[in-house]
């Protein structure tokens, strides 16, 4: 069972990372980093690493995740790659 | 191994230090120099008090928070770290004499920030030195990258390209070493120097250990700008502010050497080493980095991105002691780790201080100006000196140990390329100190600058030469001791 | 090729995940996708940490009455203390690089690499 | 057989000169007679120190000064021997005189940073004596290194493109060969553990294959035969005819080549030897290298119209004397060849002196100008035609003698080829300095400018030097025991006797 959650977490890791990295709305793509580092929390959790997942929930997807919105207000919007 | 808490010493004061100076630079702008200053003073004084007690009593060790390694991280101080600390902080000291006025007049709002990373950076860097836990090391390394990404964003306006270049680049390198580190606790379930030492004995021939090596390798040699990874070092150190390129070109390259050596000739023993070819490659890379510094120095005409691509040649010199490993190679690495701290802030001292006065930086505008900054252009000269290699500088002992190792180690195409490099480095100084000095510029109005900061250009310059006389005292009485016993010469 | 795989999967996709990270701080062009891409590098070398320290029938590294003091009962819990410690790191990493940007932002206009490069140059010659 | 005594004072000969440069530069161009009063009593003082030592060497003995160590077991070492002493003697000697005429030639001329220049030239008279007295290869690399760079600036003193020209070549001919001559210390250390310079040579053919040390040999002639001028790298020497006169001096007699030939001898006789030279056949090679130079030196001498260029290929010949004769390396050759670089000094620095005096006066530098300036300048042109009979090798002159031990040497070493060539280029020799003089007292030229001597800051030091010379040539063995001291030192390295 664990297998199976950890198997699907990993991919849809892989699938939010692409979707950052290649967003052209620098918006859309500090969500997407978001919701990845919350799919590696979750990926944390079921590997046994409670903590960490907790730690990176609340840094990695919201406190980065905040970082990254605020930047973008500060810079530019969009994104030619 | 003397318990003591010596170690913590200089960390706690330059954490301390940089609370303070952020809390007093809130209410008084310009308290900051001047807490830092004594700060460095105590620091610099500590760290010379550890490394005599170092020397006549052997290893001191700290376990942080009384927890006993290898589950507590411990801080563990033998004759190198002491050694590298008090050239670490002595190094800083100096520059901060000359930073004051600089920096009021480089980056006059930052003044605060500024002195509190400068603080910041040195914690992480003497950190770096003086922890005997490798993760730890991680931590510090990180903590010493992040001050210097900021310091170098508060130069000049092309600065902040150049540090987030040099911040993905160093994470990069943060992250190979982690991963190394990573694999060896995979290996060997601690992350204790010491204890790690004693268990890879018994692991010689696994091949995931090379993969271990060979990532953290690469991350520390990322960090040191070693060939073919120095691609950050020229844009990061030209585009800074003076007094920030003087305190990181010195010190930050060779704090990451200092934990190279640590890693190869501490962590592993020679039989190890023997199974991993990671010596070898190390010191071709760092050979061919010696050549492509060089020439591409000769090709700049911006006076500071000469000498930061001279770095990146002068680094590989440490890089070629490491790499050939014998007894000669490594007291040519050790000693060139000061000597070239010691010129290389020296010169950069020197551009800053044109740059200042004259706002001059191309090659060709230093004309005429060894007349009216005469005192100044005096330690540029001791220090372009010693980087060419002439005796009896600190610069020429470093480079002669560096080829009676090579010759130990039969090793010629690497001889020769350190003699000859020799040629190349003379080849861009020299047509610097014709510009100085043999071409007078009538219109140029500027002078020495002040008291404080011609002190510590003065300082360094003549450093350079009593190292030089002194080499063998220096050797003999510090780095010596310093080593491996089984990397020691014998008969000493 | 296949049984590599099988009983290694999870480090296969963290390999895959760093790849992807490598290629946004290499390829990408913009300042800030560079910076992603650093991000999901990191976290895939956190990932390796904890992948690593998982152990098959192994529960979380709190004491438990049942299970007792047997050791292969419980998940490494060190690398989840280093790890905690790496997240942060990489958070102020991130932080800092944030800052620049903007630094960058307000001297050039702009966060694509090519175009500061060129306003760079260009600045330099006049 | 040699008592070696403790002694600072090889130490404080090198240190004195040294000392005098804060001095010059504290007094600075404001006060240029108390600047120039330090380097005469500094030059005083060197001299002094190594006459008090001329003794002690006569009798056997050598003075050893032992400073700290510098490199496992290799010290920054001084011995005051007598090949050393030789050298010391013209060094300082001639320091001071040099220093008397360089007040007034760079007062006459009306010469730009003074300052900078009396002191790289204390600096080089440091080095010099540091050649002299090393006792050890790093030693002498360290001095001879130091001399490179404390002679560059004087090279650059006139900061005009030319002169820049010269500099630069001057440094791109010495400073690889200052690491040649790196890399075979560092080779012959790891070959015979030890640095020290020792009479008959420290290597021998069991350390290493013959094609190794003859590689090694050759590392070392590029090291040192850069400055003693060997064909072909001889060039850098007419390039840096540009610095003013005074420097030319030092460096084409006293200080620069002389460290040259000086290096030569060292490494031919202290580190080689005359058996391992004979068994490699190094030696004969070298003679060759040597021979061809002063040959095609004196013809190229012939064709220069500049005096001080034609001076400057007259020196390239004679230090392929001294070379040949260190090559060649018997009793006599090598008594010869010492003598020579004593004796070359005296007559060569005379003829500088005579040009530079020549230069402050009349403006003049070319020798087809000259004509007739005899009857003007009657004092310096004498002592032109003494030193330039001399440099011939006429007899009554010292250049007689040392040539005399040089051809006596080509005999013993059965070469006569090279006795041949030595007698071709003292024909020579006459053939491009007769005119000189000839011109200057024999035609008449009431065009000439009437203008008289130079100052006398600058005659007396030219006159003291041709009486030297004549001096020396008919008493070698009076004052400092020329002949003794160049005895001594082929005793010990060859062994034999004359």
């Amino acid at each position: 069972m664990i297998t199976q959650i950890c198997g699907l977490l990993f991919v849809l890791a892989i699938v939010a990372a692409i979707v950052a990295l290649n967003a052209k709305d620098l918006l859309a793509a500090a969500a997407s980093l978001s919701v990845f580092s919350f799919l590696t929390a979750l990926l944390y959790i079921a590997l046994g690493a409670v903590d960490v997942g907790f730690n990176e929930a609340v840094l990695g997807a919201g406190v980065t995740g905040v970082l990254f919105v605020v930047a973008v207000f500060h810079t530019q919007r969009r994104s030619v790659d | 191994m003397i318990e003591s808490t010596l170690p913590i010493g200089v960390p706690l004061l330059l954490l301390g230090g940089a609370i303070v100076t952020v809390g007093a630079g809130l209410v008084r702008r310009s308290a900051a120099w001047p807490i830092t200053l004594v700060v460095l003073v105590l620091s610099a004084l500590v760290s010379v008090r550890q490394l005599l007690v170092v020397l006549a009593e052997g290893p001191l060790t700290h376990r942080l928070g009384g927890w006993p390694p290898p589950i507590g991280i411990e801080f563990a101080v033998d004759g190198l770290s002491a050694f590298v600390t008090s050239v670490v902080v002595v190094i800083a000291l100096l520059v901060l004499l000359y930073a004051r006025d600089a920096v009021r007049r480089e980056t006059p709002e930052e003044e605060v920030p500024f002195f509190a990373l400068l603080q910041v950076l040195l914690l992480g860097l003497t950190g770096m030195v003086l922890t005997g836990d490798l993760f730890n090391l991680y931590v510090f390394f990180e903590i010493s990258s992040l001050a210097g990404y900021a310091l170098v964003g508060l130069g000049s306006r092309e600065a902040p390209v150049s540090a987030f270049r040099y911040l993905l680049l160093g994470s990069l390198g943060a992250s190979f070493y982690l991963m190394g580190v990573g694999y060896l606790y995979v290996l060997t379930g601690s992350l204790n120097m010491a204890d790690v030492a004693s268990i890879l004995p018994g692991l010689i021939g696994n091949p995931t250990l090379t993969i271990a090596m060979t990532m953290m390798v690469a991350g520390l040699s990322l960090k040191m700008a070693l060939f073919p990874l120095h691609g950050w070092l020229p844009d990061a150190y030209t585009y800074a502010s003076s007094t920030a390129t003087a305190v990181i070109a010195p010190i930050m390259t060779k704090v990451s050497a200092y934990v190279l050596i640590r890693v190869l000739f501490f962590v592993c023993d020679p039989a190890l080493r023997a199974t991993i070819p990671v010596g070898s490659t190390v010191a071709w890379l760092a050979a061919t980095g010696i050549v492509v510094g060089s020439v591409m120095a000769i090709a700049q005409s911006d006076v500071k991105r000469m000498l930061a691509y001279s770095s990146v040649a002068q680094v590989a010199y440490i890089g070629v002691g490491i790499g050939l490993g014998t007894p000669f190679a490594l007291i040519g690495a050790t000693l060139h780790i000061l000597s070239h701290a010691t010129m290389k802030s020296c010169l950069f001292l020197v551009t800053g201080s044109v740059q200042l006065q004259t706002g001059r930086r191309s090659l060709h505008s230093y004309e005429g100006l060894g007349r009216v900054m005469p005192w100044t252009f005096a330690g540029f000269t001791l220090a372009a000196l010693a980087m060419i290699g002439i005796p009896p500088t600190a610069g020429f002992f470093s480079k002669w140990y560096l080829v009676l190792g090579g010759i130990n180690a039969g090793e010629w195409p690497i001889v020769l390329i350190v003699v000859a490099s020799s040629l190349l480095t003379a080849g861009y100084f020299f047509r610097l100190m014709e510009k100085i000095y043999a071409n007078p510029s009538p219109s140029l109005k500027a002078n020495d600058p002040g008291m404080l900061a011609r002190i510590s250009i003065m300082a360094l310059g003549a450093g350079v030469l009593v190292l030089g006389v002194a080499n063998f005292w220096f050797v003999g009485e510090v780095l010596q001791p310093a080593l491996p016993a089984t990397l020691r010469l014998t008969g000493m | 090729m296949i049984d590599l795989f099988i009983g290694r999967w999870p480090y296969v996709l963290t390999v895959v995940l760093m790849l992807i990270g490598l290629y946004g701080m290499l390829v990408k062009e913009n300042f800030l996708k560079k910076l992603i891409g650093m991000n999901i590098f990191q976290s895939a070398i956190i990932l390796f940490f904890i992948v690593h320290a998982f152990k098959w029938g192994a529960t979380v590294p709190v004491y438990d009455h049942h299970l007792g003091d047997a050791v292969e009962a419980y998940i490494n819990p060190i690398p989840h203390g280093l790890m905690l410690t790496a997240i942060v790191v990489s958070v102020a990493t991130t932080g800092v690089g944030l800052a620049l940007l903007v630094r960058i932002y307000r001297a050039f206009g702009t966060l694509e690499e090519p175009q500061v490069l060129e306003r760079m140059q260009s600045r330099n010659r006049s | 057989m040699e008592a070696a005594t403790e002694s600072i004072r090889p130490f404080l000969a090198i240190i004195v000169s040294m000392l005098a440069i804060p001095l010059i530069v504290a007094s600075g161009e404001k006060r240029p007679n108390l600047r120039e009063a330090w380097t005469l009593i500094a030059a005083t003082i060197k001299a002094g120190l190594v006459f008090s030592m001329l003794p002690a060497v006569l009798a056997g003995e050598t003075f050893t000064c032992r400073l700290l160590e510098i490199s496992p077991g290799v010290a920054l070492e001084l011995e005051a021997d007598p090949l050393g002493m030789i050298f010391a003697i013209v060094a300082s000697t001639l320091w001071l005189l040099t220093s008397f005429y360089s007040i007034g030639y760079v007062r006459g001329a009306g010469e730009h940073k003074q300052t900078r220049y009396f002191a790289s030239f204390a600096l080089c008279l440091s080095a010099t004596i540091g050649i002299s007295f090393a006792a050890n290869l790093l030693t002498f690399f360290v001095f001879f290194e130091t001399l490179t760079l404390a002679t560059y600036p004087l090279v650059l003193h006139k900061e005009t493109e030319e002169a820049k020209a010269g500099a630069r070549k001057y440094l791109c001919y010495t400073l690889p060969a200052g690491l040649a001559l790196l890399t075979a210390i560092a080779i012959t250390w790891g070959l015979a553990g030890t640095m020290d310079f020792r009479a008959g040579g420290i290597l021998n053919g069991s350390m290493a294959t013959t094609g190794q040390l003859r590689i090694l040999f050759v590392l070392f002639i590029l090291g040192v035969g850069v400055k003693a001028g060997l064909m072909p790298i001889h060039s850098w020497l007419p390039a840096a005819m540009v610095a003013p006169t005074p420097v030319s001096a030092l460096l084409h007699a006293v200080a620069v080549v002389k460290a040259g030939v000086f290096g030569v001898l060292r490494v031919t006789g202290f580190v080689f030897g005359p058996e391992l030279l004979g068994d490699l056949g190094t030696g004969t090679a070298l003679a060759w290298i040597a021979g061809i130079t002063l040959t095609m030196a004196s013809l190229l001498a012939m064709k220069q119209d500049n005096l001080k260029r034609r001076l400057a290929y007259s020196t390239v010949g004679h230090l392929s004397y001294i070379v040949l004769g260190a090559a060649l390396i018997n009793a006599w050759s090598w008594t010869g060849a010492t003598l020579h670089l004593m004796f070359h000094a005296t007559m060569k620095i005379t003829l500088f002196f005579c040009a530079g005096a020549i230069y402050v006066r009349t403006h003049k530098v070319n020798i087809s100008d000259m004509v007739g300036i005899g009857r003007q300048m009657p004092f310096t042109m004498t002592a032109f035609a003494i030193g330039s009979l001399g440099l011939a090798g006429i007899p009554g002159i010292n250049g007689f003698v040392s040539k005399w031990g040089l051809a006596s040497g080509a005999v013993a070493a059965e070469q006569p080829i090279f006795l041949g060539l030595l007698v071709l280029s003292g024909i020579l020799n006459a053939a491009y300095f007769f005119p000189i003089v000839h011109q200057a007292f024999f035609k008449q030229n009431d065009a000439f400018p009437r203008l008289g001597e130079a100052s006398p800051l600058m005659v007396a030091p030219l006159c003291v030097t041709a009486a030297l010379s004549l001096l020396l040539g008919v008493a070698p063995n009076i004052g400092i025991h020329a002949w003794e001291l160049a005895n001594l030192t082929a005793r010990a390295v060859t062994g034999g006797a004359i």
